[in-house]
């Protein structure tokens, strides 16, 4: 029998099908990938399962027996536990009291709260994930976001009981590697199959492919929120998983580069020191796309950040083009012609209460006025549905609020406002975050694009391949140091991969 | 339809407020009269939510305008006392009144301190600076110009016994250009972006901290246009007049947020805030309803008339 | 019967509930329908609810407020017709009448009755209220009577917040300025310009056990509470009774004269007061 | 050191303010009398503040505290005079505290009202019905036992003249209870959850509305609690006594606020808040300043003292 059966799911939103004859079957002991495009309703059925979202129709079963799942706390309550794929913890709290929301605490003489017991027990949590630098102490404020992400996702382990709570037995995961290391996500997979050999039921998305073909058992596509196929994961290749979720031929890979790197210089980085980086210096010349790779905070995000001015000062000189500039906040950044798109488009990237063109035009309202100060909506919109067509943003119009879409096509969003203008350089920190196959593509197309009219792109990404294929050089960061400076020509991934570790051979991986 | 409700439930809990009244009060409710009566009855309340809706929109408060509304009062009334002409006084008390809502803006958006606490402050230093400057003491009588007093009274005749009140053509005008403002202009734009993601609008370029300066001054612009209004229409300034416009206005414009979907404030829905207490006073008053039960009243109407478009919006 | 429009921002003030009481009971003989509005001070809100009061048509309004505050809605009630009696207001062109206690001689007699009892040498500690005109009238007075006498200072002037009724922080007050003078005999006597503060006083005095070291406390208003704190024998010694019921019933007999017709002559109707000591607080 | 002034800014600033009346006022201010006189002083405001923490720990608000603690007193004032013992009057205060305080819960937590907005209504809805139940009168003398009164006046003798006032100790417990709840129950942890993330909290499983509702029902208890201190120590009760506890209480919590570095409210923060106010207006009292000079200062000190914990702190 199986251990969650899940039939004929529809689900809309004001009018817009999310789901649509949604089905989904998974049995106790496998990992179970649930596949498609951008907005095909997999955040969105798993939001059924936890009891966030009501469905219009359908039902849901567990071991046979139709279940009701009211709200979340129905959902832990019949073992259910989830990552969700928006980070979702509590700033102020330590990562102890996150990783024990919701439980009880540990007491001492049965009032007073075990602090130490209680941070212990998380440390535990934490290193059955193999994660041993995060101090179960600590603010999780303080943490860097890919640390957030890693005791959020220690919270689904741990296992401290709720009166009446029957014991985890399947785990829900919506794209938890996307804000991984290659390194951590291996940690987690390890995880994974001590759950699955344990009999527990694993739900799995991600719109990493080799990712998927390497842990799943099974293996589920979703397109625009119906169930179109079901699939033994053994035999199959993943050309054909991209077919079946966007429904066409699709060939794999990266597109090539349209025009030679030029010998200008775009952008010139000379001895930036933050509090944490030391001795920065690089150059993009127009038509390059430089990668930044490290570990997970080994320094790539501060760099693009300190070029923008995001923290305030710096030492060191930035020039454009030749030329000295001065740039101490973001403003600046944007009116001298350059783009940033920040790591976490949540936190930092968007505006979520606002529409489409709204978040998109943010940086560019001043070339959106008449009369200097009425803002010319109609010209904003267009600018908008433009974009939206370029990176293939899946939407009902320029005018839908960006917190009704799904976690792709917000990243899109984020990426269409980089690309207007066009900027002269752009900064990026991981732009194509769980965005799929299919408009990761297109994406990496339009940069080819752009190179090929002169402008200077530096890609930070902890997706090697992306940088691999896509880079003509790559920085590698340690501890907030340029460690070396490679060119892609005959660089493999494995090569890479040894380099960010600092070891001259390839991780046993 | 649910939906709806979510959206349209406090205006058609005022609507519903208007529809009672005009079959209890026959007479005299439903008249043109009335109305324009009920509109330079709220009118300073009016300013002075407008003005607070653009401090909102970022998601700050400002609760230094009461005592701002009466400071800048007494500024006018002291330069008319001292024989300075009605237009000297009241530039001084608009001076005053954006000199202020800059210091504001410097605490809150340069200096860093939670709005709530750097007005708080304010608060007392502005009350207490009115006290100081009138000695406590109500100016009125011979001090206040006629040119100064008589424009609460004067108004635009419409028909016998009829004219648009000048106070209100004054509220009209700031409702217009905070609407202009806010709506049509990428300073409002902007100033949406900031209250829905302060960093990400840093990010995507927004001089977060000059624009929150900005939008003090003209919160402390708004509340001393409705000090003068005030002192105008009482035809006196003394330094407490002001104080029970704060809350009102808060009030207000938390009443007309309940009616955006994404809970953001809209001077248009301010204004139907604002229209929900000065209704309410109104009607209750011509009812002959006893003080303390119009009070008990005045509350649970407005309690009521918010809740359809709040049920259901939490969960958990 | 007719509709009468009680109008005061200061129903929170015993003194103002006191005489809407009176003029109340005065109405219920005269069968008419009184309605009591507060704005509860907030000025403005009374000129709204005088244009209100106009609008409905009522037959008289009655009012509690400084009528150069709130001329314009007395023009629209003018403008309708409808007479219009001050109790305790103000005198005013736009007032039949302001029926009323003689303020100027309140203050004299209790800071006479101060001066006298420290035989004209001392520290005395006040607590006024300007922004209050009819209040603000007694401090004048009192600094006069205080001023003529040289070897009384004034060691404080103290305008207590009245949010709360007045008493607690006048109450504060008080305990502060009595750390900071904490020597017998460096205060003689607390003049207040109504009796919350002299009550807070009062409370302050003796939470500190230096109720015998003799500090006069005089107040105004002779409120129930200061006769309670007065006929105890205490520090609290004096104050002015206003008749506010007769303030009250002769509003209602002028609302009645001028509803008959023949309204009163004089702007201001002066209704007498008294000096409340232990010996007649009982009364 | 940076860090520790944004940290520790506020404290500093409440330490300074008190050795300059330390230095200024050298004879009185620094007395063991004088402190536990300020302790009395401000007893009733902590008790709000302290209980208004808890609400603001989860991001809400509580307005109608000031109104609820008016009624409670009235309640109890009523009780007394019909006759009934002190514990009656004193339990019924406290249960019309905590049934209001439930139905701001209810409005705020299942109705889904903004808290601004709900308590805003039960704010007016409260002090309405404390003036419909007195007859909009003061009731003391006679009517108010003197077991009642008496408390406030009563305190352990500590040695001579100087002795710990029972009001004092209500307060100590309250904050004993409230630290407790907050920092040492998971219910309290769960509210701390709630504030910093409602969505991440239910997601948790938390049943945020529950928590929500029972929140608002101890702020209510502790307004009435308040209430009842007041009334006892003015041995009397009128319908607005409490109107100024609420933003005082509210800026108690917010001074505290700016010690913690995310900005989040803990009572112990609440009690230096309560404190900073306390102390400016007895020093100030002291030295003999004017009362509006006092103002400016007070209002300016409270700036001062956050300004140096926020410096920065913003961005942009
Ligand atoms: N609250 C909402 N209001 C309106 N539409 C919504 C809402 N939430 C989701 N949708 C819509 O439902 C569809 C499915 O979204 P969902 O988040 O489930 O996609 P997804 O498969 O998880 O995509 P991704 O891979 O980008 O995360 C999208 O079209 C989205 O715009
Ligand atoms: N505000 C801060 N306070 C303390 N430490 C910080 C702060 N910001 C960044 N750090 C630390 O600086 C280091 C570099 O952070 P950064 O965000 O640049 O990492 P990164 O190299 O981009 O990593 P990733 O691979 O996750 O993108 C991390 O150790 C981080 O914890
Ligand atoms: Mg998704
Ligand atoms: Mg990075």
């Amino acid at each position: 029998m199986s251990l969650l059966s899940i039939q004929d799911l529809e689900k809309s939103f004001a009018g817009a099908k999310a789901l649509g004859g949604a089905c989904l079957d998974v049995r106790a002991g496998e990992v179970h990938a649930l596949m498609g495009e951008n907005g095909a309703g997999k955040s969105t059925l798993i939001k059924v399962l936890a009891g966030v979202v009501k469905p219009d129709t359908g039902s849901i079963a567990i071991d046979g027996a139709p279940v009701a799942i009211g709200s979340p706390a129905d959902a832990l309550r019949l073992g259910l536990r989830f990552i969700h794929q928006e980070l979702s913890v509590v700033p102020h709290l330590s990562v102890a009291e996150n990783i024990f929301l919701g439980r009880d605490y540990p007491r001492r003489w049965g009032v007073m709260i075990d602090w130490d017991g209680l941070n212990r027990r998380a440390a535990a949590v934490l290193a059955g994930l193999g994660v041993t630098h995060i101090p179960p102490g600590r603010k999780m404020a303080r943490l860097s976001v890919g640390d957030q992400m890693l005791v959020k996702i220690a919270t689904a382990f741990q296992d401290a009981s709720v009166d009446g709570d029957a014991p985890a037995r399947l785990y829900v995961m919506d794209e938890p590697t996307a804000a991984l290391s290659a390194e951590e996500s291996q940690r987690l997979f390890a995880v994974i199959r001590r759950l699955r050999a344990a009999g527990a039921g694993i739900i799995y998305v991600s719109h990493r492919l080799d990712e998927v073909m390497e842990l799943a058992d099974r293996l589920t596509v979703l397109r625009d929120g119906a169930t179109v196929a079901t699939r033994d994961i053994a035999g199959l290749q993943k050309l054909e998983v991209i077919e079946l979720m966007i429904g066409r031929r699709f060939a794999e890979g990266y597109p090539p580069r349209l025009a030679p790197v030029s010998g200008e210089v775009a952008l010139g980085v000379e001895h930036l020191s933050t509090g944490y980086l030391q001795d920065v210096s690089f150059e993009v010349h127009k038509g390059e796309i430089l990668g930044l790779a490290g570990l997970e905070g080994a320094g790539q995000s501060e760099v693009i950040r300190a070029i923008v001015g995001a923290d305030g000062g710096h030492d060191g000189a930035v020039s454009l083009a030749g030329r000295p500039v001065r740039i101490e906040e973001p403003v600046s950044a944007w009116a001298k012609g350059l783009a940033f798109l920040p790591r976490e488009r949540r936190q930092e990237g968007l505006v979520s209460s606002a529409s489409i063109a709204g978040n998109v035009s943010l940086p560019h309202l001043d070339d959106l006025v008449r009369f200097g100060l009425v803002l010319d909506r109609a010209a904003e919109a267009e600018q908008a549905v433009d974009l939206g067509r370029k990176v293939k943003l899946k939407s009902k119009g320029p005018k839908q609020k960006v917190r009704e879409l799904s976690g792709g096509n917000q990243q899109k969003v984020v990426f269409a406002r980089a690309i207007a203008g066009p900027p002269e350089v752009l900064l990026l920190d991981e732009p194509t975050r769980g965005v799929d196959v299919g408009a990761r593509y297109d994406i990496h197309a339009l940069l080819r694009e752009l190179t090929a009219e002169g402008k200077a792109v530096v890609l930070a990404s902890s997706d090697l391949p992306e940088l691999v294929y896509m880079a003509d050089r790559i920085i590698v960061f340690r501890d907030g140091r340029v460690a070396t400076t490679v060119s892609t020509e005959g660089l493999d991934q494995a090569r890479l991969a040894a380099l960010c570790f600092g070891s001259p051979a390839a991780p046993s991986a | 339809m649910a939906s709806a409700l979510k959206t349209y439930g406090t205006l058609i809990g005022f609507v519903l407020v208007v529809l009672f009244f005009w079959i209890e009060i026959p007479d005299t409710f439903m008249t043109a009269k009335n109305w324009l009566n009920i509109s330079q009855q709220v009118s300073m309340l009016a300013v002075v939510a407008f003005t607070m809706t653009i401090v909102m929109v970022m998601g700050d408060f400002d609760l230094s305008v009461g005592s701002m509304a009466s400071l800048a009062g007494i500024v006018a009334a002291l330069a008319f006392r001292d024989g300075h002409g009605v237009w000297v006084g009241v530039a001084l008390a608009l001076g005053v009144g954006l000199l202020g809502g800059l210091l504001n803006g410097v605490l809150v958006a340069y200096v860093g301190i939670l709005p709530f606490v750097a007005t708080l402050g304010t608060l007392t230093v502005y009350s207490g600076l009115a006290f100081l400057v009138s000695g406590g003491k109500t100016i009125f009588g011979r001090d206040i110009p006629t040119a100064f007093s008589g424009f609460a009274r004067s108004g635009i005749p419409l028909a016998d016994m009829v004219s648009l009140p000048s106070l209100t053509i004054v509220a009209a005008v700031v409702l217009l250009v905070v609407w202009f403002t806010l709506e049509q202009t990428t300073f409002g734009r902007r100033l949406y972006a900031i209250g829905g993601n302060k960093e990400a609008a840093r990010l995507a370029g927004i001089r977060v901290r000059r624009l929150r300066f900005l939008a003090f001054g003209l919160s402390g612009l708004g509340a001393a246009t409705a000090g003068l209004m005030y002192a105008s229409r009482v035809a006196s300034a003394n330094p407490t007049q002001g104080s029970g416009l704060m809350l009102d206005a808060i009030a207000a414009v938390f009443l007309g947020m309940t009616m955006s979907e994404e809970g953001e404030p809209h001077v248009a829905a301010t204004l139907i805030g604002v229209l929900i207490l000065g209704v309410l006073g109104n009607g209750l008053t011509q009812m002959s309803i006893d003080s303390y039960v119009r009070e008990v009243l005045i509350g649970s109407i407005i309690v009521l008339a918010v809740a359809s478009s709040s049920l259901g919006k939490t969960k958990g | 019967d007719g509709k009468i429009a009680v109008i005061t921002p200061y129903l929170a003030q015993p003194g103002t509930q006191f005489y809407v009481e009176a003029f109340q009971a005065a109405a219920k003989d005269k069968a008419w329908d009184v309605n009591v509005i507060d704005t509860k001070g907030d000025v403005a809100a009374v000129i709204s609810r005088l244009e209100d009061a106009a609008t409905q048509k009522v037959d008289a309004v009655v009012i509690n407020v400084d009528p150069a505050q709130v001329e314009a809605g007395l023009a629209a009630v003018k403008d309708a017709g409808i007479p219009i009696v001050g109790m305790d207001a103000g005198a005013s062109p736009y007032l039949v009448t302001n029926v009323t206690s003689n303020g100027y001689a309140m203050a004299a007699d209790t800071a006479a009755y101060v001066a006298n009892r420290i035989g004209g040498k001392g520290n005395v500690v006040m607590f006024v209220f300007d922004a209050f005109p009819p209040v603000q009238v007694r401090g004048v007075i009192a600094d006069a009577v205080f001023g003529n006498n040289p070897d009384i200072k004034v060691l404080d002037r103290v305008t207590p917040d009245v949010s709360d009724g007045g008493i607690a922080d006048s109450r504060a007050k008080m305990e502060a300025i009595l750390a900071a003078n904490p020597d017998k005999g460096s205060i003689s006597a607390v003049w207040a310009a109504w009796d919350q503060p002299a009550l807070g006083a009062l409370q302050a005095i003796e939470a500190a056990g230096r109720q015998s070291e003799g500090i006069v406390i005089t107040g105004i208003d002779a409120n129930p509470q200061a006769r309670e704190a007065i006929a105890a024998g205490g520090n609290f010694e004096a104050s002015m009774a206003q008749d506010f019921h007769g303030i009250g019933a002769a509003a209602a007999e002028a609302v009645a004269q001028t509803l008959a017709g023949k309204p009163p002559k004089s702007s201001v109707t002066y209704v007498p007061t008294k000096l409340i000591t232990a010996d007649n607080a009982g009364d």
